[in-house]
C-alpha cells in the first residue's frame, strides 16, 4: 500500500513547525508554551484511552497515577532525597511504578463490573490524595517536592526559560508514547481489549483470559499516567501540592477522551487540543483582551470574566458530546490492521 | 465524658449525617438505577437547592418570623427546593441528557459532568447576586451562613450526650420520605412503570410505557429528593457553598455503590454505613485518615461483595 | 471543518489584542506593566478578588501615572475551571508571559506559597521584581526554616528578586501562641486544614505552644470539604481544651468549624490566622458563634488604627468598592504601592532598576505600618495584631509583638 | 474418550430449578443434539456446562476430565504469599514515616553523599522496633484482609468460561455475541487468540516473532473466513452483517480456536431453507475435520438428518436420550415436542 500521511501525522506535523510560525507573530499571539500542556494532558489522557477507551473500563482515578508518578519521580530524583538518580532514569522508573500501582489497585477490583469499579478507582483518587499529604515526612505534604531536576542530553540542559526546547522534548515523547500506544493497539492484546469492551462474556467465552487482559490495560495506563506525572512535574521543576492531582484532573482527562473521540489516538490528541486549549488559551487569552479593554476586574461576580470560566467549559462539554455523540474524531473501526 | 457517651454521641452524629447522604444518595440511584448514569449534576443541583432555600428564607424575612412560623417556613423550604431540584432535575434530563439516550453511556457521563460545571458556576452566581448581605457579589465564593431556624439546645438537657432539634429534624424529613419512596417505587403503578424502565427499556416502550416521561419522571423525583436533602443539610450544617455540591455527590454516589447500585435500602444503608465510619474514624483514628478509610472499606467490602451490600447479583442474559 | 470556527476565534483574539497592545504605546514615556498571579476561578475568587481591589486603588490613586509612565495593569489567572484552585502549569504560564512582555517590570503575586515555588524561579532568571502579598511559608525567603535547599533553589541568578510584605508562618504562628498563652489558655487542640499555609503556621503554633508550656491536647489534620465537624468536635470536647487553633482560611471552612464548635457545646477560645480576617468569614460563621470568644491574629494593623495613610486607604476603598477593606486588600495595596514608588524612586526604568528600588524599600510607610524589606526579602515588620469579633464585627484587641 | 460427560447436573436460581439432574454423554466424533420446547432449560444446561454458570449440583468433564482449578499447594503457596506481602504492606504503610525518619532522614545530610549500610541498618533496627499494635496486630490484620482476598479471588476463577474455552471447547450463543465494532477478520483472531504465543513485549517492541505469528494467523483467519463463505467481506465491521452471515461468523470464530469440542446454541435460527442446506453441510464439515459437536436446535429437519444422538428436555427435567429413530419411536417426546411443534 502507498504510504499517505495520516491525520496523526498531520497533527503532530503541525505541532512540529508551530514555533516557527510563532516567531513571525507578536507575543501575546504565541500559544507554544500553552501547547506544552497539551502534549502533557496528551500523554495522560492517551494513558486513560487505553484503559478506558480500548478495555472499557471506566477509569475516574488516572490522576492519582499521575501523582503517584509525579512523587516518585520526585522523591528518586529531588537533591533533598538521598537518591537521586537523575532525570532519565527517574522517568523510565515512573514506567514500572505506575504499572505496579496499577496492579496492587487492579488485582483485587478488576472483577467488579463497571461503574463499582468507577468508584474504586474515584476512592483510589481520594487515599492517593490523603496519603500524600498526610505523610508529611516522606512527601513534603502540601509543601511539595521541588526543584526537581531538568532534563539533560548530551551535554545540553533544558531549563525552563528553553521553553522550545521543552516544546520539542514533550512532543517527542508523546511521539514514542503515541507509538508504544499504536503498537500495542495493533496487537493481540489491543485485539482482546477491544473485544472485552464489546462483549466481555463472549470474549471470555473464546479463552481470552479476560482479568489479565484487563490488568494489562489497568497497568499500561497507569504506567502512562505515572509517566505524564513524573515529565509535569519536570517542567514545572516542583511536583506543586498534591490536590494538583485530584478528581478534577481526572475529570478533565476522562472528557479529553470522550469529546475526543474514545479509542482513536488522533481523538484523544484533537480532544486535548480542544479542551486544554480552550482552557489555558482561548479563555487566558479572552479574558486578558477582555480585561485590557477594560471589561471585567469588576468586582461583580457577573461582570467578571473568570467567574464564567465553569460555565464555559461545562457548555463546551454538553455541546461537544451533544453534536458529535461519538467525539469529534471517533475510531475509524472497519480497517483497523490485525 | 465517659468514653461509651462518646461513642453514643458520635453514633448520634454519624446516623444524622448518614441520613442526609442517604438522602442525596436515594435521588442518585434511583437515576442511576433506571439509565445507568451516574449523575454527576445531581450534587450540583442540590446545592442550587440549597441556594434556593437561603433566598427564600432571606425574601421572607423568615428570621424574624416567630418560632412555630418558622417551622411553616421550613416546610416551604422543603417543598419550594423540591419542586426547584426536581423540576431542574428534569430539565437536565430533557436538554442534556435525552439527545444522548441512543449514545454510549461515556457520552452521557460527558454531559453529566458538563451540567455539573454549569450548575456549579450558577451556584457561584446566585451566591452573590439576589443577597444583599454578600457585599454585591465580591464574596460570592465564600461559603454562606445559612440562618438556624431550628433551635441547638440539647434536648436531653444536662446530659453529656448532646441531641439537638436539628438531630430529630433530619429524622422527621428524612424516614417519611424514604417510605413514601419505598411505598412509590413498590406499590404504585408509576413505580411498577419505572421497574420496568429499569430493566429494559424497550421491552417496557413495546408494552405501551412512555418511557421518556417515565425517565423524566424518575429525574425529577430523584431531583426532588435532592431538594429535599439540601435544605436538611442546609438547616443541619448552617452552611451552604457553591462547592459543596462536590462532596455531597460523592458520598451519595459511595453510599449508592457500597448498598448496591439500583437498591433503595441499599442507598439508606450505603448512606448510614458513610455517616458512622466517618464520625467512628474521627474519633477513633484521626480526621485527616478519615476519607482514606471510608474509601478502603468501601474497596475491601466490594472485594467480598461484587455488588454492594444489598445489590444483587444481577446474571447477565446469555 | 470542526476546527475552523476555532481558528477564527483564536484569529480574532490575537489581532484584538494586537491591536490593544498598539494602542497602548502611543504614550509619553512609555507603558510598564504589573501583572498580578491570583487565583480568580474557584474557591479563594473570594480573597484574591479584594487583593485585586486593592491593586487597582493603588494604581487609581496615582492616576496611573509614575514619572510620565504609564502604569499598566494585568490581572492574570493562574486558576483553571476545572481545578477551581491554582494550577502549577498556568501559574508556570504566568511568569513565562510576565518574562516575555518587555514592558513588564513587576509581578505581584502568588496567593499560594506552592505556586510561587514555580513561578520564583523563571522571574529571577528573568530578573523580574516579584512582590507577594500573600505568600506565608517561610522556606520561600528564610534559609533554614524549610527544607536545606531553600530559598536558595528558588534563586537560580543567586540574587534575591522575590519580596513579601505579609509576616511570615514562623512569626505569626509564635505570636498566636503567646497571646493564646496571655489569654489564659492552659491546655490548646490544634486543628489545621492540611494546606500550605495552615499546616505550617499550626505547626509553628504547637511547637511555640510546647516551649511556653501550653499543654497540646490534640493535634489534627481536617477534611476542608467535610459537610461538618460535629464527629471532630466531640473529639475536641471529649479533652476539654481552653482553646482551639484552627491553622486555616474562610476557604478552607474555619467558619464551620467555629460554627460546629458552638452548636457541639463548646464553650471555650476559638483563634485562627489572618487567612480568616475578612468579613466572609464572620459571614460564614455567623456572628453569634464567633462574638466574643474569637480571636484572629493578623500581620499588620487593621485599617481602623492606622493612622493618616491607612485612614487614607480605608475611606478611599470605601470610597470605591463600598465595605470595609479586608486582610487581603489591604496587602494586595500595599504590594501595589511597594511596587509604584519603587518605579518612582528607581534610578533605571528597567527591571533592574526596579528591582534594585524594590529591594532598597526603608522605612516604607504603609498600610501595614512603617517597614522595611530585610536581607531575605522579608518584611521587617514584626507588629502582628490580635483581633475578636463583637457584634459581628472585627475589633481591635491589641498589637502582638512589636 | 467421551469429548463430554455431564452427570447430575442441577441449576437453581433462588427457588426457580432451571435444569435438574441431567446426565448424558458425548463421544468423540459424534454430533449430538439437545431438544426441547422454549424454557426447558437447553441454553441453561450449555451455560453451567461451558462455565458461565457455576452448576448447583453436578459434575462437568471434558475428554474424561474434570476442568476446574484443584486447589493444589501452588495455589495454596500463592494466596499465602498474598497473605504474606499483603502483611508486610500493611506494617510498611502505617509505619512508613517512622521507618523513612529513622532510616534516611536521620542519615541524610543535604549535599552529601547518603551512608546507604547506616540507612539500611537504621530501617531494620525501626522494623524490630515497632510497637505491638503497629507491627504485629497490623501484620495480622493486613495479612487476614489479603489471604481472605487472595482466597475469594481464587474461589470466584477456579471454573470460568476462558479456561474451558482453553481446554478446547468453544461455543456460540443464542442471541449472537459477535465482536460489533471489529472486522470479521478480528473477529475470528480473537477466537485464535489463546492459541497465540506472542505477548506484550514482542508487541510493543515488534519483535519478529510478532510479525510471524501476526502473517500466519491472519492467514489461517482469512482461511477460515472462506471455509464458512465470508472471505469477501473480511474487512468489514462484524455489526453491518446480515443476520445469516453473523450466525457463520460466529462460528468461524467458535472454530478459531481448533476446539475439540464445539457447542452452537441454536446455529440455525432465522436461517432459510438454503442456508440450512448449507449449514447441515458446514457441522459436517466440522465434525469430519475432527471436532464433537453439540447443538441445541429447534429444527427438526437438521436435528434429525444430521445428529448421530439426541437428548430432549422439558421442564428442566432429561425426558429421552437416544439415536433419532429412537427419539422418534419415543411416545414422551412426540407428545412433549414433536407433537406440538410443527415439522420445519
Amino acid at each position: 500500500m502507498r504510504w499517505r500521511p495520516g491525520p496523526i501525522v498531520c497533527i503532530l506535523g503541525i505541532a512540529a513547525v508551530l514555533p516557527l510560525i510563532e516567531l513571525f507573530l507578536p507575543q501575546p499571539a504565541h500559544v507554544s508554551e500553552a501547547v506544552r500542556g497539551v502534549f502533557l494532558y496528551a500523554i495522560l489522557a492517551l494513558g486513560l484511552n487505553v484503559v478506558t477507551g480500548y478495555a472499557g473500563l471506566l477509569n475516574l482515578g488516572i490522576a492519582a497515577f499521575m501523582a503517584i508518578g509525579a512523587y516518585a519521580f520526585a522523591i528518586l530524583t529531588c537533591e533533598i532525597y538521598p537518591f537521586q538518580i537523575g532525570f532519565w532514569p527517574g522517568l523510565l522508573l515512573t514506567l514500572p511504578v505506575g504499572a505496579l500501582a496499577g496492579f496492587l489497585l487492579g488485582a483485587p477490583t478488576l472483577r467488579l463490573r463497571g461503574d463499582y469499579l468507577a468508584i474504586v478507582t474515584l476512592g483510589f483518587g481520594e487515599i492517593v490524595q490523603d496519603v500524600l499529604k498526610n505523610l508529611d515526612v516522606v512527601t513534603k505534604g502540601t509543601q511539595g517536592i521541588n526543584p526537581v531536576p531538568a532534563p539533560s542530553l548530551g551535554g545540553t540542559m533544558w531549563t525552563a526559560e528553553d521553553e522550545y526546547k521543552w516544546y520539542y522534548l514533550l512532543l517527542a515523547l508523546l511521539i514514542v508514547v503515541i507509538l508504544a500506544i499504536r503498537n500495542l493497539e495493533r496487537s493481540r492484546l489491543g485485539r482482546a481489549w477491544f473485544s472485552i469492551r464489546e462483549d466481555e462474556l463472549a470474549s471470555r467465552s473464546m479463552g481470552i483470559r479476560v482479568e489479565r487482559i484487563k490488568m494489562l490495560a489497568f497497568s499500561a495506563a497507569a504506567a502512562i499516567a505515572a509517566f505524564a506525572g513524573g515529565l509535569s512535574t519536570s517542567v514545572l521543576s516542583s511536583t506543586g501540592e498534591p490536590s494538583n492531582y485530584d478528581f478534577q484532573v481526572s475529570i478533565l482527562a476522562l472528557c479529553i477522551v470522550i469529546v475526543g473521540g474514545i479509542g482513536s489516538i488522533v481523538g484523544v490528541l484533537v480532544g486535548a487540543l480542544v479542551m486544554i486549549g480552550l482552557n489555558s488559551i482561548v479563555l487566558v487569552k479572552a479574558t486578558a483582551v477582555l480585561e485590557t479593554m477594560g471589561i471585567g476586574g469588576q468586582s461583580n461576580v457577573l461582570l467578571s470574566p473568570n467567574n464564567w470560566k465553569y460555565l464555559i467549559f461545562g457548555l463546551a462539554l454538553v455541546l461537544a458530546v451533544r453534536l458529535k455523540p461519538h467525539g469529534l474524531v471517533p475510531p475509524r473501526i472497519e480497517r483497523r490492521a490485525t | 465524658m465517659q468514653d461509651y457517651e462518646v461513642f453514643l454521641q458520635q453514633l448520634i452524629t454519624g446516623l444524622s449525617n448518614g441520613m442526609i447522604i442517604a438522602l442525596v444518595a436515594l435521588g442518585y440511584t434511583m437515576v442511576y438505577g433506571i439509565i445507568e448514569l451516574i449523575n454527576f449534576a445531581h450534587g450540583d443541583v442540590f446545592m442550587l437547592g440549597a441556594f434556593l432555600a437561603l433566598t427564600l428564607l432571606g425574601a421572607l424575612g423568615m428570621e424574624a418570623w416567630p418560632s412555630h412560623w418558622q417551622l411553616a417556613g421550613v416546610a416551604i423550604m422543603l417543598l419550594a427546593s423540591a419542586g426547584f431540584c426536581g423540576c431542574l432535575n428534569w430539565s437536565l434530563d430533557r436538554v442534556a441528557y435525552r439527545p444522548l439516550r441512543r449514545a454510549s453511556k461515556l457520552s452521557l457521563l460527558v454531559s453529566a459532568i458538563g451540567c455539573s460545571f454549569i450548575c456549579t458556576n450558577l451556584g457561584l452566581f446566585w451566591g452573590g447576586m439576589p443577597m444583599e448581605v454578600f457585599a454585591g457579589g465580591v464574596a460570592a465564593a465564600a461559603p454562606k451562613d445559612f440562618p438556624q431556624l431550628i433551635p441547638q439546645f440539647n434536648i436531653l438537657g444536662e446530659s453529656a450526650i448532646r441531641i439537638v432539634p436539628a438531630d430529630v429534624a433530619v429524622l422527621v424529613v428524612t424516614v417519611p420520605l424514604m417510605i413514601a419512596l419505598v411505598y412509590l417505587v413498590k406499590r404504585t403503578r408509576l413505580g411498577r412503570a419505572m421497574r420496568a424502565v429499569a430493566q429494559d427499556a424497550t421491552a417496557a416502550a413495546l408494552m405501551g410505557i412512555p418511557v421518556d416521561r417515565v425517565i423524566g419522571i424518575t429525574f425529577f423525583i430523584g431531583g426532588a429528593l435532592g431538594g429535599f436533602a439540601s435544605v436538611v443539610y442546609a438547616l443541619y450544617n448552617n452552611t451552604i457553598g457553591f462547592q459543596m455540591g462536590y462532596r455531597a455527590g460523592m458520598d451519595a454516589f459511595t453510599a449508592a455503590v457500597l448498598g448496591g447500585i439500583g437498591s433503595l435500602p441499599g442507598a439508606v444503608l450505603g448512606g448510614l454505613t458513610i455517616g458512622c465510619v466517618r464520625a467512628m474514624s474521627d474519633q477513633y483514628v484521626e480526621t485527616r485518615w478519615t476519607n482514606t478509610i471510608v474509601f478502603g472499606i468501601l474497596i475491601l467490602i466490594l472485594i467480598f461483595r461484587p455488588s454492594g451490600l444489598l445489590g444483587s447479583t444481577r446474571r447477565e442474559k446469555v | 471543518m470542526k476546527k475552523q470556527p476555532l481558528f477564527a476565534l483564536a484569529l480574532v483574539f490575537t489581532s484584538a489584542m494586537t491591536a490593544v497592545t498598539l494602542a497602548q504605546s502611543t504614550e509619553t514615556k512609555g507603558t510598564l506593566t504589573i501583572i498580578s498571579s491570583l487565583p480568580r476561578t474557584g474557591s479563594a475568587n473570594a480573597q484574591t478578588t479584594t487583593i485585586v481591589n486593592g491593586i487597582k486603588l493603588a494604581i487609581a490613586e496615582v492616576n496611573g501615572q509614575v514619572d510620565g509612565w504609564t502604569i499598566a495593569y494585568q490581572d492574570l489567572d493562574d486558576a483553571s475551571p476545572q481545578r477551581g484552585n491554582w494550577d502549577g502549569a498556568l501559574e508556570a504560564q504566568n511568569a513565562n508571559a510576565a518574562t516575555k512582555d518587555p514592558s513588564c517590570v513587576a509581578y505581584i503575586g502568588t496567593f499560594n506559597s506552592g505556586a510561587a515555588k514555580m513561578a520564583m524561579p523563571i522571574l529571577n532568571r528573568a530578573g523580574i521584581v516579584m512582590v507577594s502579598p500573600a505568600n506565608t511559608y517561610p522556606g520561600l525567603t528564610k534559609p533554614g526554616k524549610g527544607e536545606p535547599n531553600e530559598p536558595m533553589v528558588y534563586r537560580p541568578s543567586g540574587k534575591i528578586n522575590y519580596f513579601r510584605i505579609v509576616p511570615t508562618d514562623d512569626l505569626q504562628g509564635v505570636q498566636a501562641a503567646d497571646w493564646a498563652k496571655q489569654l489564659g489558655a492552659k491546655k490548646v487542640f490544634i486543628l489545621h486544614d492540611r494546606e500550605l499555609y495552615g499546616k505550617g503556621i499550626a505547626d509553628v503554633f504547637q511547637a511555640h505552644a510546647k516551649t511556653i508550656s501550653v499543654e497540646v491536647v490534640g493535634f489534627e489534620g481536617t477534611d476542608s470539604k467535610a459537610a461538618n465537624y460535629r464527629s471532630l468536635v466531640t473529639k475536641i470536647k471529649a479533652v476539654s481544651p481552653d482553646l482551639v487553633y484552627f491553622g486555616g482560611t474562610t476557604q478552607t471552612n474555619a467558619g464551620q468549624i467555629a460554627k460546629d464548635l458552638r452548636t457541639g457545646g463548646y464553650e471555650g477560645m476559638y483563634m485562627v490566622p489572618d487567612g480568616c480576617f475578612e468579613q466572609a468569614f464572620i459571614e460564614a460563621a455567623g456572628d453569634s458563634n464567633l462574638n466574643d470568644k474569637t480571636y484572629i491574629t493578623f500581620g499588620g494593623l487593621p485599617a481602623d488604627q492606622l493612622l493618616g495613610r491607612g485612614a487614607n486607604f480605608r475611606e478611599a476603598y470605601r470610597a470605591k468598592y463600598g465595605g470595609d477593606p479586608e486582610a487581603y486588600a489591604a496587602y494586595g495595596y500595599e504590594a501595589a504601592r511597594v511596587v509604584l514608588q519603587a518605579i518612582a524612586n528607581a534610578k533605571t526604568m528597567d527591571r533592574a532598576g526596579i528591582l534594585a528600588a524594590v529591594a532598597a524599600t526603608r522605612d516604607f510607610d504603609g498600610v501595614l505600618g512603617k517597614w522595611s524589606f530585610d536581607a531575605n526579602g522579608d518584611t521587617s515588620s514584626q507588629v502582628l495584631s490580635g483581633q475578636t469579633v463583637t457584634n459581628g464585627k472585627f475589633a481591635f484587641v491589641k498589637v502582638l509583638g512589636g | 474418550m467421551s469429548a463430554l460427560s455431564a452427570q447430575a447436573i442441577t441449576m437453581r436460581f433462588g427457588g426457580l430449578v432451571a435444569v435438574q439432574d441431567v446426565s448424558f454423554t458425548v463421544q468423540e466424533h459424534q454430533i449430538y443434539a439437545v431438544i426441547g420446547p422454549n424454557g426447558a432449560g437447553k441454553t441453561t444446561l450449555f451455560n453451567a456446562i461451558t462455565g458461565i454458570y457455576e452448576p448447583t449440583a453436578g459434575v462437568v468433564q471434558f475428554f474424561d476430565r474434570v476442568v476446574c482449578l484443584t486447589f493444589s499447594w501452588r495455589s495454596a503457596i500463592r494466596i499465602a504469599l498474598t497473605s504474606l506481602a499483603c502483611a508486610l504492606a500493611t506494617v510498611i504503610a502505617v509505619n512508613i514515616q517512622n521507618l523513612w525518619q529513622a532510616s534516611i532522614i536521620e542519615n541524610y545530610v543535604y549535599a552529601q553523599p547518603f551512608p546507604w549500610s547506616n540507612g539500611l541498618r537504621d530501617l531494620f533496627g525501626a522494623l524490630c522496633g515497632l510497637s505491638f499494635a503497629s507491627g504485629v496486630l497490623a501484620a495480622i490484620l493486613g495479612g487476614l484482609a489479603g489471604g481472605g482476598a487472595a482466597l475469594v479471588l481464587w474461589w470466584r476463577s477456579r471454573r470460568t468460561p476462558d479456561l474451558i474455552a482453553r481446554a478446547g471447547v468453544a461455543r456460540t450463543f443464542q442471541n449472537i455475541r459477535l465482536f460489533n465494532e471489529l472486522s470479521l477478520v478480528q473477529n475470528v483472531l480473537v477466537g485464535m487468540d489463546h492459541r497465540m504465543r506472542a505477548g506484550f513485549w514482542s508487541a510493543l517492541f515488534r519483535s519478529p516473532r510478532f510479525h510471524a505469528e501476526r502473517t500466519r494467523f491472519h492467514a489461517e483467519a482469512l482461511e477460515l473466513l472462506s471455509f464458512v463463505g465470508l472471505a469477501d467481506r473480511s474487512h468489514d465491521a462484524a455489526g453491518s452483517l446480515p443476520y445469516g452471515f453473523r450466525r457463520r461468523l460466529e462460528i468461524a470464530r467458535a472454530l478459531a480456536g481448533k476446539p475439540r469440542l464445539i457447542l452452537l446454541d441454536e446455529p440455525a435460527a432465522g436461517m432459510n431453507h438454503s442456508e440450512i442446506v448449507d449449514l447441515i453441510a458446514l457441522i459436517r464439515r466440522v465434525r469430519d475435520a475432527g471436532t464433537t459437536v453439540v447443538l441445541i436446535e429447534h429444527h427438526m429437519r437438521l436435528v434429525m438428518g444430521v445428529s448421530d444422538r439426541i437428548l430432549v428436555l422439558q421442564y428442566g427435567r432429561q425426558i429421552a436420550e437416544g439415536t433419532p429413530a429412537e427419539i422418534r419411536a419415543n411416545p414422551a417426546c412426540v407428545e412433549a415436542y414433536l407433537g406440538t411443534e410443527s415439522h420445519g
